[in-house]
């Protein structure tokens, strides 16, 4: 029972935190139709300017002023790269973000090193914040939580209320009209791509002090937010929330289970815990491609 | 100057029969990652290896010659180190150095085996600082091959003698990575808790997947509902400091007996979560080394900073074997000299050290030490960090850590 | 003697918009059929129904006799059945010889076989060029798709349409965009290509249509609501009102 | 075959047979089956990418199951070393079918996220099934065992020539392939899948049988690693050497047969030579990817092609000043940007060398773009002039 409900819980906030990870590339895919490699990498180099600027100014402000800088790294990287490689097609600019990845974990190993930087949890967000049954729950955990609840409210308005989110919905369809009313198509995708690097790095700032900033953090998560927009639904910011909670709490409930599989020797269910999320990929993919809430196949 | 070098390079690339110049120096080949994740580990080891090179150098080098160090970086792949390997024996080298990855020092054991046995007149000498798969001092131990950390099975061993006197460590949680290294410690600590403390009860043995785990929250539950007092790890990297990290935060009041608690990246990365949580297990302890000892880490840290911890002296301890058997030898020739190493003794920063003869396993003494707030009597810092320290809580003699050798040496 | 084509109640819904609503067509064997109607009324819906690019929400499409809904393209092509696009449709990297050539492998018998070189089919390769050929391409055979001008694609594309030797072609405005000279020179291409076979056509300009077609059926708001011969459609008093009337105004 | 074709093909053989005579060194010797192996698996990835219009991230789940199978059956020690690589070649093919038949249910961006998530399965149970897989340790073997008609292929001069017997066997089928109905439907599924649909073809049947086949020539490349380094580990299956493939095959160019072949060779040569004189390298092969992609989407080939082309067409005199004159400032350009690398690897602090080696790099960059505004028109011409000449 106690593993239950701790289970429950860390499913959950484990959930929370893959949306996070993953809401500005599915804003990125849903308004541009770009799926973008790099996006770990801009998380990455949220989580290393989160780490300089705090050391300046502290953390609360580093969490406005990092996203910021990381976002307007990615509108240049829009305006002079990607709107290049759209040119050329879409299989141009998928490679274009692949490099991309391959090149900012070049600049981080320049800049910072190859070894984890010292980036720490402010002081008052450590510690504990309630305790359920013998384990204690952080504070952080539970602020890291809130924000990315946050991000969800704010993205979802965005998207559907704003008129900003209902043109670039429409400029995704159909470009030429939009321009023809007299909007600037390329500088609305450049905001776009600029907001959705830009809440990577807020993620890269909230997660890079929770688990460890160091250049390999973009490989760890690299995949596994493709996992969570692809079976969201690619371009669905609600399909990517239930997905998120769907594998956060499926992975950790399977880590519970101690049950050995049939057919393999030694293999527990908890060790194939962190295999499942590309398994539901995969099977997602095959049998309704466009994931739980997509409205379009790729 | 730079494009200079890149001409250099592609030259190079068609040149690459020309004998190589110096011969008036001992050359080693450091082949190890220089790029890629693992990367940091490597040039940690590289700077070791340079910094016991300038100390020997200074001294006026081997029997009147220079060491040289050449890096190569195999970005941790077995098939690449066999490229370098054979690159290193092209221009002459006789002496690899290698630590990071027993996938990677198995493919040089097998590789050089080969090459020496069809060319015998350019033998090579394999100092492994770091590789502790307890095969290749066992079942496919070899001649070439001599490895100065301690292996997988010597540490367990001076672990579970320290936990003989440790009467309140009564439920056991073991937490590994599902590769062959997690898979070793899993086995043999199970194998010498059964012998040496039977009442300890196992109530977890736990694989987790290599590098892929974000949240740890979930496997410290489960360790929390086993009730565990105790979790031995042989985690390195991220995959040990998360784990850290997700104990603290849950509040998991278990110790955790690590491998690599010390090495590159983790201790800044633990931080205060690994305070009288996390303990080592290691022939290195900073803080317990004799007056030569602190004299190199004093002379280490003033060249590369207060917060760098020479902890792979094993590298330094493999080049003054290299020196001395060299020096006994009378000659840089590898099969002299490894035969000169055999059995060879020289005065560690613990105390005494012995290159095994049977089975070319190093054998010293072993510390466990505790994750602890630096400063007073703890001269030495944690890798990395400016106020972290490790104490030593007990040492595990040379004799003790020894461990019976299955090898059956077939020498030249 | 059962239709070549034959479409019974056939509905398209795209949400809560009906655009076909309940058509039933019969095109008999060797006739030409042209399909008009004002813009909107379902033409090119009508028409990727048949070639099931859409699957019709309900009806039957029958090809030959057989039932062919819930078929996939390329099983309809091999039952029988070619068509053209709109938008101009082709292998733009691959020369204008090998876009037929690509056209007419599968009735040739060739498939997805791995084992013999193209260029050693000379089956392939003399209908190939006979078709080229054909569409008056013949100085071109060797040129990239890519870079032809918009008549000669339309030509090449009429001739990928045809290269399969398919009973019943469907092509969807031949002549869109093209200038006078240009539609005359289509149509009296489509006429000799067609020769022998069903065609069903869909097209803007009237002038194609009467001097093409053997039959008409007229599309308003996703209904038939006439199908004549052209003397007939001319005449029919609803087709003046819903259609030409606003036709000849434009 | 035009005569010119058949002459670059004697030339290739020639090159293979002479090429260890002249880099006999065992690194070099090395270097050159490296070469060889990642070629096949380049010109198989490109099969798909470049043949099909399928972009996958999971390609080294062929090569390193083919790998894998190969040394389990050399260990077995009843196959002759020289037919080894075949084995690989008929468990990449197995497996492309497996995969292939799940991987081929969609196209474009949905395919690429399905290999990729095969690509992450299988490569995460290679660790989980060590005695299958071999862990991260690997699996070893010896690939000279009874001699063959006197060959122990012990020696790597022998290997060398096995790759090379094989490598051209590989070319000259996957080349073949490109010319037969199969080849010519994979052109067209990529160009057009739906126009595909109506001449008669599956497109899904198409990249299915695409895919298959490039997993046998993957698993052959995999068979002939197994042969060269005598162990297989679970890097082969890592997303790291199918991003590698990708990467080579694209800077190499896709567009072309022999694109694959440029590319694997330059890869190598950076990845192992330029590796060894500094450690930016990834850094310059992330920049020369990244310049591909924006730049010269034909790849290194399409730029040499399109060089032959002028040539042939006798332009390339009137673009050669233009080349030269510009390469002027672009050196100077591209050598400070070398240099500002170098030093950042180094950690050069001088105030002086950074300035001094940003104002060249500005310097290059403003005078070609200067010169490029006078010259860009003759440029212009010559291609224009050139299109010209290829459609009369």
């Amino acid at each position: 029972m106690e593993l239950f409900f701790t289970s429950l819980l860390n499913g959950v906030t484990y959930g929370l935190l893959l949306f996070m990870l993953s809401s500005g590339l599915t804003l990125i895919f849903s308004m541009m139709g770009v799926l973008n490699f790099a996006h770990a990498s801009f998380y990455m180099l949220g989580a290393y300017f989160g780490y300089v600027i705090s050391s300046y100014v502290g953390f609360y402000p580093a969490l406005l002023l990092a996203p910021l800088a990381v976002g307007a790294i990615g509108a240049l990287i829009e305006r002079y790269g990607m709107r290049r490689a759209h040119a050329s097609g879409h299989l141009a600019e998928l490679l274009f973000t692949f490099g991309l990845a391959f090149l900012i974990e070049e600049v981080v190993h320049l800049v910072w090193g190859k070894s984890p930087v010292p980036y720490r949890v402010p002081p008052s967000l450590d510690g504990p914040l309630f305790t359920l049954f013998s384990a204690t729950f952080p504070t952080y955990k539970a602020f890291m939580m809130a924000v990315s609840v946050g991000m969800l409210a704010a993205l979802y308005a965005l998207l559907t209320r704003t008129r900003v989110g209902l043109l670039v919905q429409a400029a995704l369809s159909k470009p030429d009209m939009v321009e023809a009313l007299g909007h600037n198509v390329p500088r609305l995708f450049m905001l776009v791509f600029g907001g959705g690097v830009g809440l990577a790095a807020l993620a890269g700032v909230i997660g890079g002090n929770a688990f460890v900033t160091e250049p390999g953090m973009a490989a760890a998560v690299g995949s596994i937010v493709f996992v969570v927009v692809v079976v969201g639904g690619l371009g669905s910011i609600t399909g990517a929330f239930v997905a998120s909670l769907a594998i956060g709490i499926l992975q950790t409930f399977a880590v519970a289970v101690d049950y050995k599989l049939p057919f393999f020797d030694r293999v527990t269910v908890s060790q194939t815990a962190p295999v499942l999320p590309y398994l539901i990929m995969v099977l997602m993919l095959i049998a309704r491609p466009r994931g739980l809430m997509g409205t379009r196949e790729t | 100057m730079a494009t200079r070098k890149l001409l250099g390079a592609m030259l190079a690339a068609f040149a690459l029969a020309s004998p190589t110049l110096a011969n008036a120096q001992v050359r080693i080949a450091y082949i190890d990652p220089l790029s890629g994740a693992m990367g940091a580990t490597g040039e940690h080891g590289l700077r070791e290896l340079e910094f016991a090179v300038e100390a020997i150098n200074a001294k006026g080098g081997v029997l009147g010659q220079k060491l040289v160090v050449v890096p190569m970086d195999n970005k941790l792949s077995a098939q690449e180190s066999l490229i370098l390997l054979k690159s290193a024996i092209d221009q002459g080298i006789r002496y690899i150095s290698q630590g990071n990855g027993s996938s990677v020092a198995g493919a040089l054991i097998d590789a050089i085996n080969k090459h020496n046995e069809r060319e015998p007149a350019k033998s090579i000498v394999f100092l492994n600082y770091a590789a502790v798969d307890p095969d290749f001092t066992n079942d496919k131990c070899s001649f070439w091959h001599f490895r100065f950390d301690a292996n997988t099975d010597m540490k367990m061993a001076a672990l579970t003698d320290y936990l003989k006197g440790q009467k309140k460590v009564s439920k056991v949680y073991l937490l590994n990575q599902d590769y062959s290294h997690g898979h070793q410690v899993s086995k043999v600590a199970k194998a010498m808790l059964a012998e040496k403390r039977p009442d300890v009860k196992v109530v977890g043995d736990e694989l987790h997947p290599l590098a892929r785990v974000k949240d740890f929250a979930p496997y410290i539950a489960k360790v929390q509902a086993s009730g565990a007092d105790t979790v031995i790890t042989g985690n390195w990297g991220t995959d040990l400091s998360l784990l850290v990290k997700a104990a603290k935060d849950a509040n998991l009041k278990a110790d955790f007996y690590t491998y690599y608690g010390g090495t590159v990246g983790v201790p800044p990365a633990m931080g205060d979560a690994g305070i009288d949580r996390v303990k080592v297990v290691s022939y290195w302890s900073a803080n317990s080394a004799n007056a030569a000892g602190q004299a190199v880490q004093d002379a280490y840290r003033k060249k590369y900073g207060a917060d760098q911890d020479p902890y792979s002296q094993s590298i330094r301890i493999s080049a003054e074997f290299l020196v001395r058997a060299m020096e006994k030898a009378k000659s840089t020739d590898p099969v002299a000299v490894a035969k000169a190493m055999e059995a060879m003794k020289i005065d560690g920063p613990f105390g005494e050290i012995t290159m095994r003869a049977e089975d070319h396993q190093i054998i010293q003494p072993m510390f466990i030490a505790t994750f602890v707030k630096g400063g007073g009597a703890l001269k030495y810092s944690a890798d990395g960090t400016n106020d972290y320290a490790f104490r030593a809580d007990a040492r595990v003699e040379a004799a003790a850590a020894a461990r019976p050798t299955t090898c059956k040496m077939k020498r030249p | 003697m059962t239709a070549a084509l034959a479409l019974t109640g056939v509905r398209k819904r795209f949400g809560a918009t009906e655009i076909v609503r309940g058509v039933d067509l019969e095109v008999r064997a060797g006739e030409r059929h042209a399909i008009i109607g004002p813009n909107g009324a379902g033409k090119s819906v009508l028409f990727n129904l048949i070639t099931a690019r859409f699957a019709p929400t309900e009806g039957k499409i029958a090809l030959n006799g057989g039932e062919i809904t819930g078929r996939k393209p390329h099983e309809i092509n091999r039952l029988g059945l070619s068509r053209s696009f709109q938008v101009t449709n082709l292998f733009h990297r691959m020369t204008v010889f090998e876009n037929v050539r690509c056209a007419v492998l599968w009735s040739l018998g060739h498939g997805y076989a791995f084992w013999k070189f193209v260029d050693r089919l000379r089956d392939a390769n003399e209908r190939a060029r006979e078709i080229v050929e054909r569409v008056g391409l013949a100085e071109r055979a060797a040129s990239p798709a890519g870079i032809l001008s918009y008549a000669e694609q339309r030509a090449l594309e009429i001739g990928i349409t045809i290269a399969g030797d398919a009973k019943v072609i469907l092509l969807d405005e031949p002549t869109a965009g093209m200038s006078r000279t240009e539609t005359e020179a289509a149509v009296a291409l489509i006429r000799k290509v067609t020769e022998g076979r069903t065609l069903v056509i869909v097209e803007h300009d009237m002038s194609v249509v009467f001097g093409l077609a053997d039959r008409i059926s007229v599309l308003v708001y996703g209904q038939v609501i006439a199908t004549g011969t052209p003397a007939e459609i001319r005449a029919n008093a609803a087709v003046r009102e819903a259609y030409l009337g606003s036709a000849a105004h434009a | 075959m035009t005569r010119s074709r058949l002459a670059l093909w004697a030339v290739t053989l020639l090159v293979l047979v002479v090429a260890p005579l002249v880099f006999s060194k065992g690194f070099a010797l090395s270097l050159l089956c490296q070469m060889g192996i990642l070629v096949v698996f380049a010109l198989s990835y490109n099969m798909l990418l470049g043949q099909t219009g399928l972009l996958s991230f999971g390609h080294a789940v062929y090569y390193g199951l083919g790998a894998l199978f190969a040394i389990h059956v050399l260990n077995l020690n009843k196959v002759p070393t020289p037919f080894i690589p075949l084995v690989g070649g008929l468990a990449g093919l197995a497996f492309g079918l497996v995969f292939g038949y799940i991987t081929t249910r969609r196209a474009g961006t949905t395919f690429a996220m399905i290999t990729l998530g095969v690509g992450e399965m299988v490569a995460a149970s290679s660790l989980m099934f060590p005695a299958f897989f071999g862990g991260e340790a690997g699996i070893s073997g010896n690939r000279s065992q009874e001699p063959f008609f006197g060959l122990t292929f012990g020696p790597q001069i022998q290997v060398y020539y096995l790759i090379a017997a094989w490598l051209v066997i590989c070319v000259v089928a996957m080349h073949a392939l490109t010319r037969t109905p199969l080849g010519r439907m994979a052109n067209a599924v990529r160009d057009n899948p739906e126009r595909a649909q109506f001449v008669g073809y599956d497109p899904q049947r198409v990249r299915f049988l695409m895919v298959a086949l490039s997993g046998f020539f993957a698993g052959v490349a995999g068979g002939l690693a197994t042969l060269n380094y005598e162990i297989v580990s679970a890097e082969s299956l890592s997303a790291l050497t199918s991003g590698m493939v990708l990467l080579a095959t694209f800077v190499g160019g896709v567009g072309f047969f022999a694109g694959p072949i440029l590319g694997a060779i330059v890869i190598t040569l950076m990845s192992t030579v330029l590796a060894g004189y500094t450690k930016a390298w990834p850094f310059y092969f992330g920049l020369l990817f990244l310049s591909t992609v924006l730049f010269v989407p034909g790849g290194l080939t399409g730029v040499v092609v399109l060089q032959k082309r002028l040539w042939d067409a006798g332009l390339l005199s009137r673009v050669a000043p233009v080349y030269v004159r510009m390469a002027v400032p672009g050196l100077v350009f591209v050598g400070g940007a070398v240099v500002a690398v170098e030093m950042a690897y180094r950690g050069v602090r001088l105030p002086g060398a950074w300035l001094g080696t940003f104002a060249a790099m500005a310097v290059g960059l403003l005078a070609a773009r200067w010169l490029w505004r006078r010259e860009s028109d003759r440029w212009a011409a010559a291609l224009e002039a050139l299109a010209g000449k290829a459609a009369p």
